[in-house]
């Protein structure tokens, strides 16, 4: 158990590695055993990320350094030489959150692709994803950040392009195209770190910034947040992560939601734990922008919208807005974080994991809905509660949940932004909440067209027990974090946002 | 019209001539990995311009004697290989260099300076390489196969 | 036309921005702050028993970077094999 | 000063993001994707030129003074990490020729 607590953050990346290679010949031999293989691995992992976390909250900050004689040893000669892994509570929460998401997915998956070709490398990507996930969050060096960034957008772009339609390789090829330009963007960033310090390590970058802050890294610090607004779908190029989530396979769109939030770890990672000490509030009131104008266009394009998936997706760049949103208000109190500016902060990071989960039920239940009558349109649905009571249901809990009503989830966490927002700025808690009002309004016709009404008359098949299965354990945590937010807050959620606004801790733990 | 592809009689020569140089050098670039520039990716690299010389010259026939999955198990097995060896330095941490310096296989010490290079030298290294070597051959073929046996049978249509 | 004109002295801006850092950097030649790299030149070839300290550095003290790095080939491969599937000869 | 390998890199990089911008065929905007990798490429191996020096090999080297070996490492796995992506990419669009016949993002037309 100590072996393993010691060595988690390696292993975390390494075992959904190893088991991605191996998935493609182990799907030669048998279905059933990749399967089994598949979801072993990812509830192995996930227990190594659980002890981890447990260990954090405990002892504070544990680095890992890969290759050194002992993992503790970070610096053998004042300075670490190779690559640290490091967690804190953020990153634990955040590898936690990513690791159930994908372990649903591929439980979903298993009904949902079932009569498709090529299923092992299907699952072979999948953990690819989540491992290159797992990579960007424990990840305490900018070049590895890099690598698996690159193996993330590699790898979900395969995957958006699953369904082999002329569209979904469309949407693939913007996907691909615009996250590979905006990592090379970050490469050049991270270049120009290089040659100004001669490091790679986020802390120990972070502490030489203090001593010879300069225009460079005003331009790295750009480079990389542009980078990074780009990954994550942020407002002026957004319509690349709309048309991939609309065009990928249901589970994908899933993981392609915690790609992004993993995308918004690592832009709160740079912003507060390597640029904190420099800044001043004009990157928090940039990141407060793009929130607001990502709220803004995402609910207006998808009051428009008739296709579901492209308007879950419009909604998803919405919700981005509300994290970036208390994000932007507690970065602009950095390096002083306390009273209004703390609580912002917790509640984006509360809002990451309540948009994780709402979207995916709600992404999740499209899936359902494509499975079971194979349309995409919401026109052309109609009086589907008749024959699936339970599917709207979850539909109503989700739709509750995204639009920020009590006692759900999303209300808890988007009151959390309106307190705090509110003594920052009241104007912006006007707009936050005519953007939730006007989700609610998106939502609510969405519901009357696809389930009520006359019966639906074509055909339709069941929806399989697997698939139920998920959609009730995410409602089942939707209404956990919202009927009991405190439990939440108290046990991660403050920690987490305590690791953020504490620079100087994230930098002790390398030196 | 010959519907079958195939390149003249003087490419197919040389790919002929071509085959057991490159293989050679392709290997001799992975096992020199650690003396030598190269290393696993440039001389995996090398070896998969063979098979896609190999492709050129014989056209589909060529393309159908190739299995892809042999080259899919092959790329797994290369990776795992890779990973594993990442795993046996775990009495220490993860990708600890176990080999090195032990005067057993690959463990002949070095000191500081120039020499002439020794190949008993670099612990895991050379084993690295050329798990990394088979992997980008492998993955290399795979793609290059891939993408040829589809613009093929497009022509075809 | 009024996009393409937003676009064009977007990338005009980029371009003097970029230029302007060009001209904050030092130059090509004459690295500062070398005491890893020094490090890797010093030890490498003892502690990795490698002559290449290029490979050193990308096998032993950068090793997770490499994995990533062929994780990103087999995805690639892995991707090239999903869109080709069932087009291949029969 | 400027030095010329930045000032190239800073070229190319700025060539291929209009390019990505403003051509509407995709094998252009492919490339152009790959003329940015370049250009970082060049950026990040000449940050690690050091005048004078030799490739940090010590196989019958020459003399001891010798150029940085992390950006080289670094170039290494960003090269392949270019190569990757552009297979992927082109492998897309073939894909898209074969539904679409043209590769012209404008006249995008399914084919029946």
């Amino acid at each position: 158990m100590i072996f393993l607590a010691e060595h988690a953050p390696a292993f975390a990346i390494a075992v959904p590695l190893l088991a991605a290679f191996v998935t493609p010949v182990l799907g030669r031999i048998s279905e059933k055993i990749r399967n089994i293989w598949v979801i072993f691995s990812l509830l192995f992992t996930e227990f190594l990320v659980f002890i981890l976390g447990c260990k954090v909250l405990d002892e504070g900050v544990y680095t890992y350094a890969l290759g050194a004689v002992t993992p503790s040893l970070t610096s053998p000669v004042g300075f670490p030489v190779r690559i640290i892994l490091e967690t804190d509570a953020m990153n634990a929460l955040i590898s936690f959150m990513v690791l159930s998401i994908a372990i649903i997915t591929v439980v979903y998956s298993w009904k949902f692709i079932e009569k498709y070709e090529a299923q092992d490398r299907f699952y072979s990507l999948l953990l690819l994803l989540t491992a290159g996930m797992m990579g960007m969050s424990f990840t305490g060096d900018f070049f590895t950040m890099f690598v698996f960034l690159e193996v993330v957008s590699v790898s979900s772009a395969a995957l958006v392009a699953f369904f082999k339609k002329a569209e979904s390789f469309e949407a693939a090829f913007k996907y691909l195209a615009i996250s590979s330009i905006g990592s090379f963007f970050m490469l050049f960033g991270i270049g120009l770190l290089y040659g100004h310090y001669g490091l790679l390590n986020m802390a120990v970058i972070a502490k030489e910034i203090i001593l010879h802050y300069s225009f460079l890294d005003v331009v790295a610090l750009s480079l990389l947040g542009t980078a990074l607004l780009l990954k994550l779908g942020s407002v002026p190029i957004h319509m690349w992560k709309v048309d991939s989530l609309q065009e990928a396979p249901a589970p994908v769109s899933v993981v392609c939601i915690a790609t992004s939030l993993v995308g918004l770890y690592l832009l709160f990672r740079i912003g507060f734990s390597v640029f904190g000490l420099v800044i001043n509030s004009i990157l928090g009131w940039i990141l407060v922008f793009f929130g607001i104008l990502s709220i803004f266009i995402g609910v207006a394009m998808a009051l428009l919208q008739n296709n579901l998936k492209r308007l879950l997706g419009y909604s998803a760049v919405a919700e981005v807005g509300y994290i970036l949103l208390g994000a932007g208000v507690g970065l602009s109190a950095m390096p002083e974080v306390n009273g209004f500016a703390f609580e912002a902060l917790s509640g984006g990071i509360f809002h990451i994991v309540n948009d994780v989960l709402d979207i995916s039920l709600l992404f999740l239940i499209a899936g359902s809905i494509y499975y079971i009558t194979k349309k995409r349109n919401i026109d052309e649905l109609g009086g589907l509660a008749h024959d699936f009571p339970s599917l709207s249901v979850l539909f109503i809990i989700g739709m509750l949940a995204i639009s920020g009503i009590p006692p759900f989830n999303g209300f808890a966490s988007k009151l959390m932004i309106y307190e705090s927002v509110f003594y920052f700025n009241p104007l912006l808690v006007i707009l936050g909440v005519l953007g939730s009002i006007l989700m609610l309004a998106v939502f609510v016709k969405v519901f009357a067209c696809i389930f009520l009404g006359a019966p639906y008359e074509g055909e339709v098949e069941e929806v399989p027990g697997s698939m139920m299965f998920t959609m009730w354990v995410l409602a089942f945590f939707i209404l956990f974090l919202g009927l009991f937010p405190q439990v939440a807050i108290d046990i991660f959620i403050a920690p987490a946002a305590e690791a953020l606004v504490h620079p100087e801790v994230y930098i002790g733990g390398v030196l | 019209m010959n519907n079958e592809y195939r390149a003249s009689v003087v490419v197919r020569t040389v790919a002929y001539i071509l085959a057991a140089p490159l293989i050679v050098f392709g290997l001799y670039v992975i096992l020199h990995g650690h003396l030598t520039p190269g290393g696993g990716f440039a001389g995996g690299a090398i070896m998969a311009t063979f098979i896609a010389l190999f492709l050129v010259s014989f056209g589909r026939k060529g393309a159908g004697s190739l299995h892809r999955n042999l080259f899919s198990v092959l790329e797994s097995l290369g990776l795992t290989v890779f990973v594993v060896l990442a795993f046996l330095g775990i009495s220490n941490t993860f990708f600890y260099n176990f080999m090195v310096n032990s005067g057993h296989l690959f463990g002949r010490v070095i000191s500081f300076g120039v020499n002439p290079g020794y190949l008993d030298t670099g612990g895991v290294i050379p084993l690295m390489n050329i798990a990394v070597g088979l992997e980008v051959f492998s993955a290399i073929s795979l793609i290059v196969l891939e993408m040829f046996t589809y613009s093929r049978e497009d022509k075809n249509d | 036309m009024k996009e393409k004109n937003i676009k064009g002295v977007t990338l005009c801006v980029l371009f003097v921005f970029l230029l302007v850092m060009g001209f904050c950097l030092r130059p090509a030649g004459e690295p500062v702050n070398t005491e890893m790299d020094d490090y890797f030149i010093t030890y490498g070839q003892v502690q990795t028993g490698s002559n290449n300290i290029v490979t050193s550095v990308v096998f032993d003290y950068r090793g997770m970077d490499t994995l990533g790095e062929a994780s990103v080939l087999f995805a690639a491969a892995s991707g090239v094999f999903l869109v080709f599937r069932g087009e291949r000869n029969e | 000063m400027i030095s010329i390998q930045f000032l190239a890199a800073i070229i190319l990089i700025s060539l291929g993001l209009s390019v990505a911008v403003f051509k509407k065929n995709l094998i252009k905007i492919v490339m152009a994707v790959h003329v940015i990798g370049s250009g970082v490429n060049l950026f990040l191996v000449s940050l690690g030129y050091r005048a004078g020096g030799i490739a940090p090999i010590f196989t019958d080297a020459s003399k001891l003074q010798m150029v940085l070996p992390t950006t080289q490492a670094l170039t290494l796995t960003s090269i392949v990490i270019d190569f990757a992506v552009v297979a992927l990419m082109l492998s897309f669009v073939i894909s898209i020729y074969g539904h679409y016949g043209t590769l012209d993002t404008q006249k995008r037309r399914l084919k029946e």
